[in-house]
């Protein structure tokens, strides 16, 4: 009898807080996100597991010994894992279109507008009662805006680490929302012609060029903001070692084992970080209102620059390229492309919108070590 | 807060400023860059890693051809 | 000829206790048995080649600073390993048969009274001069009956790390064993008539019911059994993966590579567990007998629960698929389906033993989470 | 000892009990599950992970048919 | 403006010594070797990127916290990835032309003359003002002579760290100039008939003698030289799981996806080394002349044994197959092909070479133990 | 330095005595090993692991054959 006393004491049912209860409805809710709506599902189902997991009362998941306790100190306190997801993400990415038209570097640059304009709503909401955001949480609140995954984790986890969880759903529900929220922006900023406008082929780029391109990266990187250079330079890492091939074990690895490797322990890891302490308050609120506000803005300064910039080109420009300038790599090119074929059948807008999409991932690392520099 | 305010407007300045500066000299690198490496190659935008096939996937192919021809 | 002397003082040849060679001779027996004999090769070679490199004298790789004392370290210690292993092992676990004939669920929850007889059994050899197992030890040996690597790996290194190497090596011989060792038992218990019994074909089961399975799995544990929540939360995270059709590449890491390299270095740890202080014992003798004991007791009430269920059933039930609870997934069910098939020429038990079989996984991890409750 | 003893057999009876309690939990949480899948998808007993070809698997299957055809 | 001054004040520009220029320099010239003159680009592209990062001003790359400190700490200064890799290496040696030829063992015995030759000439070194090798730092330059990058690197990281970096680079460097380096050795060894000696083709080596061959050399080493146990014993295990044909996933793994992660991070964490403190010295430039000395005394003492080894011999053996004892696998049974080839047209020597090859592998890591024995 | 010289120079001829030894032990033991192993399987020098192919290449091959033959 007093074992069966044991073993319910030992059960999680009286234990309960109703905290951890809402928390681990958030961790279902991330589920349903990632296996039925398909939103970012590589990181939303380890997130929202990990989520259910370290809410789980009396079964220490994230107490010293637990498993997600290690998973999270040794890769997310560390910085380890954003970098080598970074890595592979550097190994996947195809910097050719960006090379054929450098000028679409300034869409990538012009779209990171989202996150500074961010930073000072997050600072703005502070005169509401209840919102207390320090500059560091500001700042990794407003990374959300560069649609990137790794390095608003990255940023996150050095600036602002209570944080983290929040700001890593937001980034990749905001991610799996470009196709919804990014349409209704780009058609009020343009007219249907300017959506029609057809640009011209892009020219072949040779293998030198695109080997040299992250070392340029790097060096300039290195030169002018050395707090990018963990992000960028693994992310030139990856890059090169793609590009070089000569090491093309190395890179298909960093792009297939090790990434995913990665990636299914970061996700625990962040999803550890979801504990009803930190998420169920008005600050979570706040953080999904700024992403949502953060990736307006960066896809409307995107579009505006790119507007900009056609009036000064000779070759054709199509406004709507600039709207992949946020990145959330490969989503806002595809979706650049389709508003693009919804006004103009012959328009095939993907491999242009690739530009401004990977210039955006440099864009948005410059953007985090920047914040670092100033804010760190 | 309005100094916390006031200080997020100098960042968000100095921010927009540094990338934009940053991405021109970048834009500056790779017309240098272009420049050193005129020759191009016949390689085009497509990736360049995906010519040779890794010794595992030579061994699934093998495979796969004998196992084929077997049938 | 100092230099000579030095070189010879540190070789091994003078420093060789007794107890260092015969644990040597025991590595080379496992190497033996997993290459010739091809028991359980994947964890026993490691295991076999860890115990030779953790006796040799002089080369220190279980001294702090040593190979094997790191990989114990990181991966034992912390629970990590085991764990790794099981989410990969929930990713290439099929519940499909098992939810197309739930009530074999029942035969999994039967064949666990081959641990706990086993804990008793332990407790009754302390009669014997020379067996003094602690309570912990004790539900550390009974897990052996749970035919599951990991579980067993799992809750030795938390109760009793010293027996950690015998519990280990016990577990996986066994299991290579279960064809030599079920069949008897399962005659024993059965007529030619009731081995004959042809089982009707199982119903297909559709993707929704697969992918919330392992989440009811997951809801049910963390309610009532939080203890065992490390080893099927990470088991029913391999399985989500697995099945939720998104995560692809995750599941295939989790299943290859990961899952791989994880049983290497799982292996060379336990394998150095294996010193003759703690092996070479009167206690390993009695882990082995009572592994033995597990196997059959644990094989036996699962066929004597399935002949009682056939009582109760409207549809034909073969007795011989209560084997299969004991898991050893998948041998245990290629048994089943053998001695059917001598009964009966017609008569494919496979896909219908495969239920029990997985069912025997989640019934030795709860098992697990139990002992954990009352006893750790 | 003995009392060593009547503790594991307490244990005894009180695991199987729950591992048997637990996986009739199970049972039930199950038939309620079939409940809310109720329309069966046409998919079938098999795993549902072996669908699509990785793209791995895709470039050693393009290798494997262009060094075919290449014989 | 503070705000402008903050980030310049952060740049790099204003912190760059002249030492960290000239590194990066270093590291540049390390990718373009790799990159464009394919010298082991595997080890020597992460290797150069690693220099460059860990040379940044302000980015702290090396500092407790950075990246390139968590990997070397828990990598390099464990002797974990040498080991692994290696590991990876046995998995991927076949030991069948040896074993054909077990007499080219002692080719691969004499040309470890190189190492110890070397050891010599670093101590001689010393005399010339500037240099102050101590017999560990010696032993460490010396086994570059090995030929074999995992054993210079677990070697150097116990007897030397500070002097890590510069033998690493060398040691990979003159493998890549294998194909330079030996031929010229080895014509003037050789007259052209006896470059063109035809050798009889090798018997069948059978599954039995494979498997226990391993087993065999691990045996030796932990009786003689358990010193050498680390590295033998792990190139055993590789070796073990290749041949015993019962854990094939487990070799794949260590051959492909295994080692490519760890090369990538054994190269970033050797790149970390090389700091200008430590690689822009007057011992840098010794290093680099102690091993190609060693390389050549190696060449030359492997053809020398198989010059004195033919006269005793009934079959004819070709000289230059000795030159392979290096090891440097493949690279050095390939020059011995190709200048057998030039002087007769119908002489492949590959597989000939390939015992004296794989042996010189075996060699050098006994030689390290005995110099891990002796000096360390 | 002229005794840092001479223990090198021990250091050398120890070390290449015991090099020799040691790889002379192993033709021995190699020379038993044949006897052991004396009768010798159909096997030959290629490599053993060769021979199956994985789950993964399976997976691979059999998708290539279906994708083949769909076209
Ligand atoms: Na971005
Ligand atoms: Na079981
Ligand atoms: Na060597």
């Amino acid at each position: 009898m007093d074992r069966l006393i044991l073993l319910w004491e030992s059960t999680a049912i009286a234990a309960f807080t109703w905290g951890e209860a809402v928390m681990m409805l958030v961790g279902a809710l991330l589920l349903y996100l990632a296996i039925h709506k398909k939103f970012e599902p590589l990181l939303l189902l380890p997130i929202g597991f990990g989520a259910i997991l370290a809410n789980i009362p009396q079964a220490g998941f994230t107490d010293p010994g637990g498993l997600l306790y290690y998973v999270y100190y040794v890769g997310i306190e560390t910085g380890v894992f954003p970098l080598l997801i970074f890595m592979g993400v550097g190994a996947m990415t195809d910097f050719g279109p960006l090379l054929a038209n450098p000028r679409t570097l300034l869409l990538g640059a012009a779209a990171q507008f989202g996150i500074f304009a961010t930073l000072l709503g997050a600072i703005a909401l502070n005169s509401i009662p209840g919102f207390e955001f320090s500059m560091a949480d500001a700042s990794a609140i407003a990374i959300i805006g560069g649609a990137d995954g790794p390095t608003a984790i990255f940023l996150a986890s050095k600036l602002s680490p209570d944080l983290l969880g929040a700001i890593a759903v937001a980034a990749y529900s905001y991610m799996a929302l470009v196709p919804i929220i990014q349409p209704p922006i780009m058609k009020l900023l343009t007219t249907k012609a300017e959506r029609g406008i057809q640009m011209e082929q892009l020219r072949p780029v040779g293998r030198k060029e695109k080997i040299l391109f992250p070392l340029a990266v790097l060096f300039l990187t290195l030169l002018f903001l050395p707090t990018a250079t963990p992000l960028v330079g693994m992310f030139c890492l990856g890059n090169l070692m793609r590009e070089a091939g000569v090491v093309d074990r190395l890179s298909k690895t960093a792009q297939n084992e090790l990434i995913n490797i990665v990636t299914i322990f970061l996700g625990l890891a962040v999803g550890s970080k979801l504990s009803s302490g930190e998420f169920l308050s008005l600050q979570t609120l706040g953080i999904l209102g700024l992403g949502a506000v953060a990736f307006g803005i960066g896809t409307a300064s995107g579009v505006l620059m790119a507007k900009v910039m056609a009036k000064f080109s000779k070759q054709p420009i199509n406004p709507l390229i600039g709207a992949a300038g946020v990145s959330a790599v490969p989503m806002a090119a595809r979706v650049v492309n389709k508003v693009g074929l919804e006004a103009n059948p012959q328009n095939f807008l993907l491999m242009h919108a690739m530009g401004p999409n990977v210039a955006g991932v440099l864009g948005s690392a410059v953007a985090a070590g920047i914040l670092l520099a100033l804010v760190g | 807060m309005t100094d916390l305010f006031s200080e997020a407007f100098t960042i968000m300045v100095t921010g927009m400023v540094t990338v934009f500066v940053f991405l021109s000299l970048l834009l500056g690198a790779m017309a240098l860059l272009r420049l050193i490496a005129d020759a191009p190659e016949p390689a085009v935008g497509g990736s360049s890693s995906a010519q040779e096939p890794t010794p595992a996937q030579l061994a699934a192919i093998t495979a796969a051809i004998h196992q084929y021809r077997r049938k």
